[in-house]
């Protein structure tokens, strides 16, 4: 008998890297990836850093990829975990992937350590677009929201639309991507709770700053329903399109099982629809919050 | 080259791997060639469009996952109109998979969807969830006749029966569905169950009760297979907790003519077709020919029943 | 200081962690402290001294085992006058389990086991691997009903009765069980199943068929205990995939009042007691005084069952 | 949510080195032993040298231990598996196991490595046992059976009972357990597949020799039934005592599931034994052979 190996228990054929992709033209694939790096940014939070296939490399800000995380007790951790491109650095033909540790899952994912395989599909879903005659956005994230928002100024950036990133966190140090949203020319309004800043008042003071200077053609969120439901309501009153990222337990990622279901309002009427396929990037309108 | 071909009945599906409805769309198609597959399997539909149920709709288990979807759908025209002509854009025959309340309208409905462009009725009387008579009818042999029966007078396709690992009595069941004409039996659909959270009380899933889907229980399955095709003729189509080419052949042994396959396939989206290559490997290894060869094949005329013999013989 | 103590009718456990029948035996105190247990429960009896099944009886599955032991034993008078002795060396009730192949003998031999010595009589009417009316009574309500009345009559002890999660309707079963007058419900015995080696085609037990044993399959008998117990008034034991102190809250919230434990002895022959010690701290850090009080207290009177309001309520 | 452990799915409070033990009159006991080597004697058979608690080294020739193999495929290796006893080193506190790869288990054990803790439970079993009267006994061994049959040889010596040990192998390359068996003194007769010398044949010369030389009080052997039956046959012919090690898959190991049995043929009766707790040591004459 030979030796067996986690690959007789399941069947797959993920692309490795440097391997001939058989369906290169296909939108989403399974991967290999290796994990460079998986640190800790502070207490709660880790960056982890993969080199992937070249196919891999095509997501797009607001998009997510499905993770196998490997056990952190001994049973498997049955589902995959949806998780938001934080950044893709084609140069190295890497991705970022920016998490808190919460349950299983994701303890298993932050046990992970250079040169581990990590078997990853996408990328997946509809991620933020930007709309004709946008010149000046507003992305306001708090905690994990702001990996989700991250690849945002990367896109805005390309199309030469002006970024200001209102990151909200419990206290300075544990305000994350201020670098990210920095380095592509963002302007970084940091609030935080231990000094007021971060208080849903002030929060709109500072956006409707923004709307009178001009600087808010959209808005975008994640992470919060607090600060969704502050921005739908300034939104709708100034009339200021937005898009928010939405969040909920997955089976298959691809829009078959109808598991990721989230309510959306429409004309006035409810609707459920798949935050895998559908999103997980809404119009944030139509976003009905928790 | 080893034919990995099955007929059954009077479809013939290139390879006995099939996606189980519900847990597949085209959509698949974006990772995988779905025209490598044996047939295509639709979710199940309604005759209304349906919400579906509460969320959350699955939960982690010690070896598996529970999930209520409740069968959520844009009705019966949106399905004919829209979703049959994706899965028409590729090769494998399309099998649609169906459920309704009453017995009159299961008939109706599977009338309804003997349009071209769909091979097969798949006709799900065992959504978990549902109360025997209503949707669940495979938990008992006279409503499964019943139901069957109307379905067989409404149609000329190939029906397919997906059966209840919950019936207490499967094989009655099955014999009931065979008497009413069913073209095939699919063992199985998910087993009740619940699981409670112990941090908050409450239940997990939003519907409650949810159906647990889990390699762990494929031998129940294979029981199941290997006893009715026993004493049913028509083939049988093995579903649960297939991950590799080995429970495919042994669903095969079992009496199986081909397998559904729904948890690998959110576990690995490219699990279906790498089951294929793994098990043309594997009969090309063991010099089979014909897949074909190993339904029913189970070697179990012989068994030493004296245990005083059996236990003689070592480990 | 938690108050572990449960009352099965007029039996009081000094907490619910019981072994489970066929899985235990007195040899488990020459690791454990055997005075520690719920309850003692001894391996199915039957009349006549039997070898059991051929071998192999046992095999590995996917997340568990199969296995097919056949009930072996040395038959009534043995176990009356070597067995209960050895048990009764310990302080803990003893509840012995026993089975026949008819009505008449199972009554006979409920009363010929109703003695000193012995606190409760399992009555296993769930043999996997017997026939509905041989050994497998709990397959139907109508013969639970026959063989649990015959039992009912012959002995003033309490009665135990184990169901068998193969059969469809549990519910019946359980209320057939309890108006023949058994004191408590044991659910369940094991799931039949089968397995076959893809390597030589055959069944991988001496007998064919076995019972499935996983932590895996605790979410189906989770369903049936509360089931079970929303329809019976009398007190429900649940068997199955109990590895830990979490998994005997969730059985209790679902309505059991204790748990029997088989698989997680074999793994580690410290789990039952060290089982008891996690309870017990459980508890204390939840502030609950009685463990009584978390039976049947799962909280599901206030479930969302709009999906459209339960979706937006957030992951 | 601290993070999670494989001890958070099973219960259980294994004995750890240094602890103090809870029931240090039990015979049998959950340890955790730390694995001091794992290495290869040959292409199939690993040694395993383990540091147990006290009680662990009360382990008697013939008796085994059973273990809770890590996994080499990611599912779990449901049952533990079987192991006799190679070796109590009690100077040193520690087990020894001789081991050959086989299936799932044995592949898992071959993974641990030093300093890693293994669950094992023991000693369990009836082991072999010496007479008053036996001067000089006769083990007769092949494989993996002699991993069994070793101790013996410190059995007898503490007896000052003098033992010749036929070590029968494939080739010479393969012959274990040579060193263990001459440390204490025996007399080691080595036969093999390659010259023919280990032919039942030849094997019956030697035995019958060693008859003759009144080297021959009692008869040891496993793992053959080649060699059961020739001991039985020759033991039953010149009045020989003799016992044999047996093997079936198990559940418990302690003798509650009925699950190792094997059959036993006693005043010309078949009966069925339990190998865990009958045995694994039994009266050669009763055995039958497979
Ligand atoms: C599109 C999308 C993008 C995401 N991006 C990120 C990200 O970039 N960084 C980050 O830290 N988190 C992100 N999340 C949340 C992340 O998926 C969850 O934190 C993770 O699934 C938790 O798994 P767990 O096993 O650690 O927790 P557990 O609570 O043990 O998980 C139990 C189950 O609930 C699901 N679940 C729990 N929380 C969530 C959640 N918030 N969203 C979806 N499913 C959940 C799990 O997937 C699992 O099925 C994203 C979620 C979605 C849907
Ligand atoms: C009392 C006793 C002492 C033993 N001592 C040794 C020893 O010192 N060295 C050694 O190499 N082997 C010994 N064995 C055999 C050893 O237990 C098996 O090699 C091992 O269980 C195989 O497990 P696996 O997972 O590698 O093989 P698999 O074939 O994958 O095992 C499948 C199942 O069969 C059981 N099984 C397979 N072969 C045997 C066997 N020969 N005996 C019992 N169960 C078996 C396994 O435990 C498991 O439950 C002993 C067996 C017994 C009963
Ligand atoms: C999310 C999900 C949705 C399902 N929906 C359906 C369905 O609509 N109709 C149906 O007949 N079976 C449905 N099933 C059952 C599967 O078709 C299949 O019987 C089951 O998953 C067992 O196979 P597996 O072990 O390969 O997953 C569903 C299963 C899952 C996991
Ligand atoms: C080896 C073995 C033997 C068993 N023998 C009996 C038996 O004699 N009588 C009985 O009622 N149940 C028997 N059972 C079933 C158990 O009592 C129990 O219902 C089952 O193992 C499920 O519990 P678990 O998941 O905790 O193992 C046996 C189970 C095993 C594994
Ligand atoms: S996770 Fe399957 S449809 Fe969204
Ligand atoms: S292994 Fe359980 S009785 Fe021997």
């Amino acid at each position: 008998m030979t030796d067996l190996t986690p690959e007789d228990k399941y069947s797959a054929k993920p692309i490795r890297i440097g391997e001939v992709d058989p369906h290169p033209d296909k939108p989403t694939g399974e991967f290999i990836s290796i994990v460079v790096s998986n640190d800790y940014v502070n207490d709660e939070y880790l960056k982890m850093v993969v080199d992937v296939p070249d196919r891999a490399l095509t997501a797009k800000a607001g998009q997510f990829y499905h993770l196998l995380c490997p056990t952190p007790d001994g049973a498997e951790v049955w589902m995959r975990r949806p998780m938001s491109i934080y950044r893709v650095d084609t140069g190295n033909k890497r991705l970022e992937f920016l998490y808190k540790k919460e349950g299983r899952g994701t303890q298993g994912m932050a046990m992970l350590e250079k040169g581990e395989e990590f078997n990853i599909v996408g990328p997946l879903g509809v991620g933020f677009w930007l709309e004709e005659g946008w010149k000046n956005i507003v992305v306001l994230g708090r905690g994990v929201g702001l990996a989700t928002l991250a690849p945002l100024s990367q896109l805005a950036a390309e199309h030469n639309v002006g970024v200001t990133a209102i990151l909200s966190a419990r206290n300075p140090e544990v305000v994350m991507s201020r670098d990210l949203f920095e380095g592509l020319g963002a302007n970084v309004i940091e609030v935080v709770d231990t000094d007021g800043s971060s208080d849903v008042d002030n929060v709109e003071k500072i956006l409707e700053g923004l709307i009178t200077d001009g600087k808010a053609d959209a808005f975008f969120t994640c992470g919060s329903n607090r600060l969704l439901t502050l921005m739908k309501r300034l939104g709708k009153a100034h009339d200021i399109p937005g898009q928010v990222a939405m969040e909920q337990n997955m089976a298959c990622g691809l829009g078959a099982c109808y598991i990721c279901m989230r309510t959306f309002e429409v004309d006035g009427e409810k609707t459920l629809r798949r935050v895998c396929r559908d999103g997980p990037c809404f119009n944030m309108q139509e976003a009905v919050g928790w | 080259m080893v034919d990995l071909s099955v007929k059954i009945g009077d479809v013939t599906l290139q390879n006995p791997i099939m996606p189980a409805s519900g847990a597949f769309s085209w959509d698949y198609g974006d990772v995988i060639d779905l025209n490598r597959l044996g047939g295509l399997v639709a979710k199940t539909i309604c005759r209304e469009p349906r919400l579906g149920n509460p969320t959350p709709r699955m939960a982690e288990t010690e070896a598996g996952i529970i999930q209520s979807i409740g069968l959520p759908g844009k009705g019966i025209d949106y399905f004919l109109e829209n979703i049959v002509p994706e899965y028409n854009k590729w090769e494998p025959p399309l099998i649609v998979s169906v459920s309704a309340d009453t017995a009159e309208d299961f008939a109706a409905m599977t009338r309804d969807l003997s349009v071209d462009g769909v091979d097969v009725i798949e006709v799900n009387i065992s959504c978990p969830t549902k109360a025997p008579s209503g949707g669940n009818f495979a938990m008992h042999s006279e409503h499964t006749k019943e139901v069957m029966d109307g379905i067989r007078a409404a149609t000329d396709k190939p029906v397919w029966a997906k059966l209840s690992p919950n019936a207490g009595d499967i094989v009655s069941i099955a014999v009931a569905a065979e008497e009413a004409g069913a073209d095939a039996l699919v063992l199985c659909n998910t087993f009740l169950s619940l699981k409670i959270r112990t941090d908050n009380f409450r239940p997990a899933l939003g519907n409650k009760f949810g159906g647990l889907v889990s390699p762990a229980l494929k031998p129940i399955v294979m029981r199941m297979v290997y006893q009715v095709a026993q004493e049913c003729s028509i083939p049988v189509i093995g579903i649960g907790g297939v991950t590799k080419a080995e429970d495919v052949v042994e669903y095969m042994l079992a009496g199986a003519s081909g397998v559904g396959i729904g948890y690998a396939g959110f576990r690995n989206p490219t699990a279906l077709t790498t089951i294929i290559d793994d098990l043309d490997e594997w009969c090309d290894e063991r010099g089979i020919k014909e897949i074909s060869e190993l339904i029913g094949a189970v070697r179990d005329d012989d068994i030493e029943w004296d245990p005083l013999v059996a236990a003689s013989h070592g480990v």
